[in-house]
């Protein structure tokens, strides 16, 4: 290893949101706060959860009670960390003061959700510190990746004491800057570069090997890329993707797994979309493997809707090989044609012109170009383009004011339903106005069921009427690409995004 | 050759074209209100030629300027054939200006950089409608004559010409409109004496003819003379005399016409080299302060006790002859 | 005594889109130290031309195309424009003939009086600032300490006419170009400057070129008159020469026009009829003959060349001849 | 003048009115929120976080608080960036913007006033045609291209300074000249048109006479007479650059106040986008009224007050 | 060198004072002058052939090429300029000389677009703001800093959110915006010029303040009024640049010249010819325009004549 234990790394922002747990929503927030933080659990390199502060854990039977068993932790001031810690951590972020965007990823334990509504008591929010070093969480129903949930950001306990001292505004500054992670916060110039230390109070600290990592405020891609290229950043996460075909050319691209599929919306509601057909066709005429060459990161042509790097039912397996390619990669362009065919729109002849609405970005552009250019090609129908600021997109696809729209999602947590359960008739992200009861069904099993193998026969079933249905057309499954010297080892990425530098180290160069 | 528009015959010339009453212009400047024109009363009758001389920064420009509303006066009224032109919207001096027109003093400042001379004289002429076309054309040149300018000059820039052509593209432009009032404001200084000469025989003529009513400022004494029926001398804000020219010229009262007048200079070297002038010595009071009393109190040679304290007031010593001058 | 200024067939040309405009056409003179040369002559004729030629501050089109300007040793017509700077308001200044204009707009009387005095005569600012309160009271400017303060549109046409006099005669040059320097003057202050420029010539024995229309002045002031007609000297001589004795028909006609004040009826002014030529095309022969009374053949032909009449007295005229003397006889003098 | 002055103020505060509430009611009708995105929120939280922020309100009532806030000079909190007031944001990061844009608007003058002069002076000559060349370089190469090839020259081929980053004085260098790139042009082009304009006055020749040398006609003559076309320009070119350039801070990761006004708009985060407009529109009206005062210093023949009827 | 005179022509003849009066031009106003001395510059001349060069390879220039703007050929991803795409291609293959073709049209429609605005709107606004002063000016002058200070990108938004996105948009985006520069800079320059000697010895003759403005304050204030409008083009240009960028310009995969520099931009390092040719063009074309507004100058200056 090195000498200097200092990583330089971009995250792509120009500024964190926040760095309080319960409010953060980004990903770039997520990836500063698991490393100032620690949860009750910790993923590890597979993206398993491992011990955290919870040094083990029981489930009960039905799968619904989970008791954890604390270590003796400290904070980085040196007070212990506790149950108690815990249990008012959750209960502050589920509290509708606190105003946290992302309280939902709470309310699988029981009562949560009524008290984030204002419909119940805190008091009755199931979480519970047993006593200073075991909390118990009673859950609404068994729900298999909870643990893994219990190292989301939101979920991380924050000192009381400093957060009841000042609310709003304690994690501004390094000294009421309180965790409990591999780091501590030293430093943080807005819009400029964050720094942090190495925590020596961290339980795991013999673990940890980076001293410094200096978190630079850039969002702009090029700059961030000039600067790895100068030797100023070690890493970066955010290059630019016009400037990928050169960077794989010069092997100064990495590329890893991202838990997100890139598709396009079909408003069934829209004439001609209302034809599953059409909708077939239309999927079908779409090369995806050149649309992957254009975007050049490495992407993953989408034969399906769920990504790969979910495991399925037995480990080592993955969600999306069990259930494998229901498209193809390449054009199937006579299928297509005989099914549009068998539509109404021989060779396209009557198809009224459709609109691909994407939001303002390169990328969508150039993907949304090529992709009007194989239906005019492969079907003979006219496509135009349009481009809306992302509020007004937003809008226009809420209200259904759009017949094709691009979309992209990124999973929040390792587990299909991440991807599957917005697609439930009337969901607030289901823009397409499609619904099947069928799978409304499916999706309420998966949710209450605790048997794993239920759950993954129920998903792959849901995926299945997705597939034939096609209110959406999958375009490929996202990757991240990413600048990183040679030098710098032991990173874990997860699929999720996050960036996990617990055992990351400088290795001598 | 002038269009008889406005003539008038000159044996009917009885009834007062102008008349200008406490014509007050105050200016303010970084030190306070400067009285340029303080309290001037006069008039002009039809066809008649008011001289006004003075030392120069008297307020000669100034009146010239107010009484035209180019500057908005501070006070007083100004009667132009019986209309009140101080009370008169902006917009509506448009048939004002086609009668009463001015010759500025400083002949190039006042010519648009960018014009060509025929454009410049012309644009009376496309204002009030009066020529356009070959018409047009044909008017420019005959000002272009009249004034003793080369027709080919029409074509050229402001920049092109020496002062005193200078000088009379903007007699032409006063002419365009066949006005029946001219204020002019040293027409003529910069002019060689044989064009003076011309121009003066023009205006006269143009008098003669149609019955032109003239303010003739200037400095050259003689020429005011010679054209003027009579003659108002200004001294710091005030007109301290007035009286028909051979009157004034003959029997001048105020000290200050006095002094005038002898310093005349004469084209004669014989003549010149026995002079003997009256010198004005003393000190010039600013207009922004005035002194109370009498205005060339300090300069005057016959100063009184009463000059000091009491401010001398125009007075009629006979034969119209009015002088504001407590000697008189 | 040698001559401070020797101008030897100067001629400067416009180039303009017509054509190119002959302001000055080959002309010759010189002044002495402490002289005073009056130029007069009809307007248009190349007065302000020559002198800006001198000053070598001629606009952009205008260049003179021959001649040379021997000034105190020196030939001002191939000086570079360094040189020319360190002649310019030292040694020679000049007062030109538009007042209003020639004043910047946006610079307080002060600063543009003192500058010449801070560059020439080496004053300091205060020394500078307190001078030109004393050379505008030198010109008759009342209050002269608050209107040394104030912007030239703060003055009267006349005001800054005595402004532009103060500063050309600020650093005691050797030559003074005076380019109408009266002409918006009243006769008070006029022969107030006048007494300014005299004293200047008698202490510090300073040339004065003196361009004016007013005849009166230069009969007054100068010491040779030299009369001006369409870009060349027709006539020049003592003020007794040309006012007693003027030998060309134009200098008949300028003398004619000039209204007296001591006349006693009022009559019509003498007029020389017609036009100065067009400098463009200037007539082959004399330039003043379509308006002649006493126009010849010869003098449609040819110029008549500057000849001595006696003394200093010179004129160009075919008429002084002795060929014309019969035609002369027939027409009759001029009527003085 | 005091009653010009007094008028003046109330046009200025008018004007700050209408803009505020301009932008007010226009940010009000753009679809969207500080809450939408992609992955929508559960209703019940979005409505819990917007009874809070008083984003349920009437819109009228809205406005009447705002207007009250702006009036105290209390901008809110930033609903994007948590925890941070608009106060702050702009306390914070003004300064740098302000820091940055002066030292490209002094660049630009420092460099394009010289140049208009030496066109002008040497009109139609090579040294003309150069800055011309340049200007319109200038002005046609947009600011982000601009600073993304200085970046690629400087930092990363010659390695002589850093590419981004803030802080020490050779973090300014690269962004002022990219920031500077456009005003320089443009106050070049505008000083050399007015400047030949000016030398050609009578006045000119008059300074010549007195033997003044060139540097002195041009600088103390004709200079200040040819500055109005210029100080108009600098009027909201300054207000602009101080509230910071969006692009320029951007690429080289600097912690202006430009980059907050974009991103509001685009996050429609409303305290930022009102505060940093009511900032900006104090700024303009502001400096409006010196660049006219500055006109009434350089000509003393403007008078603002009188006005034609 | 004495001629020899011929005493015969000592005859005496009538003198002839209409000699004088021969005529050499015909008359001509100050803007066929204009015409004249701009005919005469070289400089200015090569601006407007290149500009009429530029408008018709826009307007007929596409007929002439093999290659559609969004003819896309994977094969031939981002290849460098040859002879078969001269100026290389793009990210979907498609020919960029075309599209650069292609884009002259948005590009300088918009870019004559924004100085009619600016001669226009912005100089008339100006000098009236200027001429009338006082209370007018006070009032217009604020109006101007509003229209300056709403930022503009709401605005579009909200334009956006109005109307079908298209050339119209921008069009009335930069109509609304764009003459502001211009106003601010003429009304500068009236203030200054309006109390010249020849303003009054026009409002002497009877001009009204429209043909004051017209006639005589808009002329003497032409330089910055050229300056400004030259250079506000590739301003416009940019604008109709981000305006497309957030939506609201001509669909993809039409693209303006200022889309494809912006484009073009991202891949800097990697591929310079597709920000170099977009450039080139808006640059030779701003050459052309300041060759042309500088001889414009120069021809409306008639003191400026050689
Ligand atoms: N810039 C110029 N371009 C073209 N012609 C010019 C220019 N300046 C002067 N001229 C011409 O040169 C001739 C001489 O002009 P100059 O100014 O010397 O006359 P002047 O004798 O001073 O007359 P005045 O007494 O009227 O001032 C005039 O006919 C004039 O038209
Ligand atoms: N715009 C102005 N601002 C301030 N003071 C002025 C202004 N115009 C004129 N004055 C002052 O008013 C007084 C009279 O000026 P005016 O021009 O009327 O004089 P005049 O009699 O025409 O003199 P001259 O014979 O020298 O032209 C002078 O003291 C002058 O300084
Ligand atoms: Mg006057
Ligand atoms: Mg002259």
């Amino acid at each position: 290893p090195a000498k200097d234990q200092t990583l330089t790394m971009n995250l792509g922002v120009a500024e964190p949101e926040t760095l309080d747990p319960a409010k953060s929503t980004g990903v770039a927030e997520s990836t500063i706060l698991l490393n100032l933080h620690e949860g009750l659990t910790r993923l590890d390199k597979d993206g398993n959860p491992a011990p955290g502060i919870a040094e083990k854990w029981d489930i009960s039977k039905d799968g619904k009670t989970y008791t954890f068993h604390l270590r003796n932790a400290k904070w980085n001031n040196g007070d212990p960390i506790t149950a108690q810690d815990f249990e008012w951590s959750w209960k502050r972020a589920l509290a509708p003061e606190t105003m946290a965007e992302y309280a939902y990823q709470l309310w699988y334990i029981k009562g949560a959700q009524a008290y984030t509504e204002g419909t119940g008591k805190a008091a009755d929010v199931a979480v519970k510190a047993i006593n200073d070093r075991t909390l118990q969480v009673e859950l609404n129903a068994p729900t298999g990746y909870w643990l893994s949930l219990c190292a989301f950001p939101t979920l991380l306990p924050v000192h009381p004491k400093t957060v009841e001292a000042n609310p709003d505004k304690w994690f501004m500054s390094p000294k009421t800057y309180i965790s409990a992670g591999p780091f501590k916060m030293t430093e943080w110039k807005h819009n400029s570069q964050l720094v942090l230390e190495k925590n020596p109070l961290y339980w795991d600290a013999k673990n940890v090997k980076l001293n410094k990592v200096v978190i630079t405020l850039i969002d702009s891609q090029i700059t961030e890329l000039t600067m790895f290229e100068t030797g100023e950043l070690d890493y970066g996460d955010n290059p630019p993707p016009a400037e990928f075909p050169r960077l794989q050319k010069e092997k100064k691209l990495a590329i890893s797994p991202y838990l997100g599929c890139y598709y396009y919306l079909l408003n069934v509601n829209v004439k001609p979309l209302s034809d599953v057909r059409v909708r077939h066709a239309l999927s079908m005429a779409i090369d995806r493997t050149t649309i992957t060459q254009i975007t050049a990161g490495g992407q993953k042509p989408a034969t399906a809707y769920v990504p790969f790097g979910i495991p399925d039912l037995k480990s080592g397996t993955d969600f999306r090989t069990a259930g494998g390619a229901y498209l193809k990669e390449t054009a199937q362009v006579a299928e297509a044609k005989k099914l549009l065919a068998d539509a109404g729109y021989a060779d396209g002849k009557g198809f009224p012109t459709l609109s691909i609405l994407y939001n303002t970005n390169e990328m969508h552009k150039t993907i949304a170009e090529a992709i009007q250019e194989m239906w005019k090609k492969n079907l003979g129908i006219n496509v135009t383009l349009t481009n809306q600021e992302w509020g007004v997109y937003l809008e226009s696809r809420n209200t259904g004011d759009y017949s094709v729209a691009r979309a992209g999602w990124i999973g929040d947590y390792v587990d299909p339903m991440t991807f599957l359960d917005m697609w439930v008739t009337g969901g607030g992200n289901n823009d397409t106005n499609w619904g099947s009861p069928k799978y409304d069904e499916l999706i309420k099993t998966v949710m209450n069921s605790g048997v794993q193998a239920e759950r993954v026969k129920a998903m792959h079933a849901a995926e299945d009427i997705l597939m034939k249905e096609m209110p959406i057309i999958p375009i490929y499954f996202y990757t991240r690409p990413y600048l990183m010297k040679p030098w710098v080892k032991d990173m874990i990425r997860l699929v999720t995004g996050h960036i996990d530098l617990k055992y990351s180290y400088i290795e001598a160069h | 050759m002038m269009s008889a528009v406005n003539a008038v015959k000159p044996e009917s010339a009885t009834d007062t074209l102008v008349k200008v009453s406490n014509l007050k212009k105050y200016f303010d400047t970084e030190n306070g209100i400067l009285k340029a024109v303080d309290d001037v009363s006069f008039h002009i009758e039809r066809g008649e030629t008011l001289g006004l001389v003075g030392e120069s920064g008297c307020g000669k420009t100034t009146v010239g300027r107010t009484i035209t509303r180019l500057y908005e006066p501070t006070g007083g009224a100004m009667f132009f054939d019986g209309v009140d032109i101080f009370k008169t919207h902006e917009s509506d001096l448009k048939p004002f200006r086609s009668k009463a027109q001015m010759i500025f003093q400083d002949p190039y400042a006042s010519l648009n950089p960018r014009m060509t001379v025929g454009d410049i004289i012309g644009e009376p002429l496309d204002i009030h409608k009066l020529a356009r076309g070959q018409e047009r054309t044909d008017r420019i040149f005959e000002l272009l004559d009249l004034v003793g300018l080369n027709r080919e000059h029409a074509n050229r820039y402001p920049h092109e010409f020496s002062g005193g052509q200078r000088q009379r593209i903007g007699v032409a432009r006063a002419l365009a409109v066949s006005p029946s009032f001219i204020i002019c404001d040293e027409p003529i200084s910069a002019l060689d004496v044989s064009i003076q000469a011309q121009v003066v025989n023009m205006l006269e003529d143009l008098q003669n003819r149609f019955g032109l009513t003239y303010l003739f400022i200037a400095h050259d004494l003689s020429m005011v003379k010679h054209i003027s029926n009579r003659v108002a001398v200004m001294y710091l804000g005030k007109i301290v005399e007035t009286a028909f020219s051979n009157e004034l010229y003959d029997h001048p009262m105020h000290p200050y016409t006095k002094a005038l007048l002898s310093a005349i200079p004469i084209p004669d070297p014989a003549v010149e080299r026995q002079r003997t002038r009256i010198i004005l010595e003393g000190d010039v009071p600013s207009p922004i302060n005035p002194p109370p009393g009498c205005r060339f109190k300090t300069r005057c040679s016959e100063v009184m006790d009463i000059c000091h304290a009491q401010e001398p007031l125009l007075k009629d010593v006979g034969g119209k002859h009015q002088v504001a001058c407590h000697r008189a | 005594m040698a001559n401070l200024l020797e101008v030897r067939n100067l001629r400067t040309h416009f180039q303009t889109y017509a054509g190119t405009v002959q302001a000055v056409n080959g002309i010759s003179f010189s002044v002495a130290p402490g002289e005073a040369l009056g130029i007069v002559g009809e307007s248009g004729c190349g007065k302000s031309v020559t002198a800006t030629s001198i000053m070598r501050l001629l606009p952009p089109n205008g260049k003179i195309v021959e001649g040379e300007i021997d000034f105190d040793g020196r030939d001002l017509a191939s000086l570079s424009e360094r040189e020319m700077q360190h002649i310019r308001g030292n040694e020679i200044s000049m007062i030109f003939q538009d007042p209003m204009t020639s004043l910047n707009p946006v610079l307080k009387i002060r600063t543009q009086i003192s500058e010449s005095l801070q560059l020439h005569q080496n004053m300091t600012k205060a020394q500078a600032a307190k001078r030109s309160v004393e050379l505008l009271e030198l010109v008759g400017i009342p209050s002269p300490a608050m209107r040394v303060k104030q912007y030239p549109h703060e003055f009267s046409g006349g005001m800054r006419q005595r402004v532009m006099i103060a500063m050309a005669l600020s650093c005691n040059p050797k030559m003074l170009i005076a380019d109408e320097p009266t002409t918006a003057l009243d006769v008070t202050i006029q022969a107030q400057i006048m007494d300014l420029m005299r004293e200047l010539r008698q202490k510090l024995n300073t040339a004065i070129i003196l361009i004016t229309h007013d005849l009166g002045v230069v009969a007054g002031m100068c010491t040779r008159i030299q009369v001006m007609y369409a870009g060349r000297i027709i006539e020049r001589g003592t003020p007794d020469d040309i006012y007693y004795n003027p030998k060309h028909p134009y200098t008949w006609g300028l003398l004619k026009s000039v209204p007296r004040v001591d006349a006693r009826e009022r009559r019509r002014l003498h007029s020389i009829l017609g036009q100065p030529p067009d400098l463009l095309a200037p007539p082959e022969g004399c330039e003043f003959w379509p308006r002649c009374d006493y126009a010849m053949e010869i003098c449609q032909r040819q110029k008549p060349e500057l000849a001595n009449i006696e003394g200093e007295h010179e004129t160009a005229c075919w008429l002084t001849h002795p060929a014309a003397a019969t035609h002369l006889a027939a027409k009759g003098g001029p009527a003085q | 003048m005091a009653r010009y002055l007094l008028r003046r103020f109330i046009s200025m505060i008018l004007a700050i009115w209408v803009v505020a509430t301009l932008t007010f009611f226009i940010m009000k009708a753009l679809p969207g929120g500080p809450f939408a995105r992609e992955k929508a929120l559960p209703p019940s939280i979005l409505a819990n976080i917007e009874e809070r922020y008083h984003l349920n309100d009437p819109l009228l009532t809205q406005y009447a608080d705002y207007m009250v806030r702006l009036v105290k000079w209390d901008l809110g909190p930033s609903f994007k960036q948590k925890g941070r007031d608009v106060n702050e944001i702009i306390t914070d990061h003004f300064p740098v913007s302000a820091q940055l844009g002066l030292s490209a608007v002094f660049l630009s003058l420092l460099i394009g006033i010289p140049a208009g002069i030496i066109s002008a002076l040497r009109q139609n000559k090579w040294q003309d045609q150069l800055a011309m060349f340049l200007s319109v370089i200038g002005v046609s190469v947009p600011s982000f291209v601009m600073a993304t090839l200085l970046m690629y020259v400087f930092a990363l081929k010659l390695g002589w300074l850093p590419a981004a980053m803030w802080g020490e004085l050779k973090h300014m260098v690269l962004p002022t000249i990219s920031l500077a790139g456009f005003p320089m042009a443009f106050v070049a082009r505008l000083t050399r048109s007015s400047m030949l304009e000016v030398l050609q006055q009578d006045y000119i020749r008059t300074a010549k006479s007195k033997g003044l040398s060139q540097r002195v006609i041009i600088y103390r003559h004709a200079l200040k007479n040819s500055l109005i076309p210029v100080i108009t320009y600098l009027g909201p070119l300054v207000a602009g650059i101080l509230t910071g350039s969006f692009v320029v801070e951007k690429i080289f990761a600097i912690p202006g106040l430009g980059r907050y006004f974009v991103q509001s708009i685009n996050n429609r985060d409303y305290t930022v986008i009102m505060g940093i407009t009511f900032f900006d529109s104090l700024l303009l009206v502001g400096l409006n009224f010196l660049v006219d005062l500055a006109y009434t210093l350089v000509d003393p023949r403007i008078r603002l007050m009188d006005g034609r009827k | 060198m004495e001629t020899p005179v011929n005493v015969n022509q000592f005859r005496p003849v009538a003198k002839d004072i209409q000699m004088a009066q021969t005529i050499a031009r015909p008359s001509t106003t100050y803007w066929q002058d204009a015409r004249r001395r701009l005919k005469k510059n070289p400089l200015a001349m090569i601006g407007l052939f290149v500009i009429i060069i530029m408008v018709l390879g826009a307007i007929i220039g596409p007929f002439f090429c093999k290659y559609n703007y969004s003819d896309q050929d994977y094969d031939n991803r981002l290849a460098s300029p040859s002879k078969e795409h001269w100026f290389g291609t793009d990210n979907l293959g498609r020919d960029l000389f075309v599209r650069v073709l292609y884009g002259a049209r948005i590009s300088l429609a918009i870019g004559f677009f924004a100085s009619l605005i600016n001669l226009t709107i912005g100089v008339l606004y100006g000098s009236i703001s200027g001429y009338f002063g006082g209370r007018v000016d006070n009032v217009m002058m604020r109006i101007v800093d509003v229209i300056y200070t709403v930022p503009l990108t709401m605005v579009v938004i909200l334009l956006m959110v109005l109307f079908q996105p298209g050339l119209k948009n921008i069009l009335i985006a930069l109509g609304l915006v764009y003459w502001i520069g211009m106003a601010r800079i003429v009304r500068g320059q009236v203030l200054a010029i309006k109390e010249q000697e020849y303003v009054l010895a026009a409002r002497m003759v009877g001009a009204n303040k429209w043909r004051i403005m017209l006639k005589h304050l808009i002329p003497n204030s032409m330089g910055p009024i050229i300056v400004s409008a030259t250079l506000n083009i590739p301003q416009a240009i940019f604008q109709e640049a981000f305006l497309s960028f957030i939506g609201l310009g001509v669909a993809a995969p039409m693209a303006s010249w200022g889309v494809l520099a912006d484009e073009g931009a991202q891949a800097i390092q990697s591929y310079p010819h597709l920000l170099f040719f977009p450039a080139a063009a808006i640059c030779i074309t701003m050459l052309a325009f300041n060759f042309l507004g500088d001889g414009l100058r120069d021809a409306l200056d008639p003191r400026m004549r050689r």
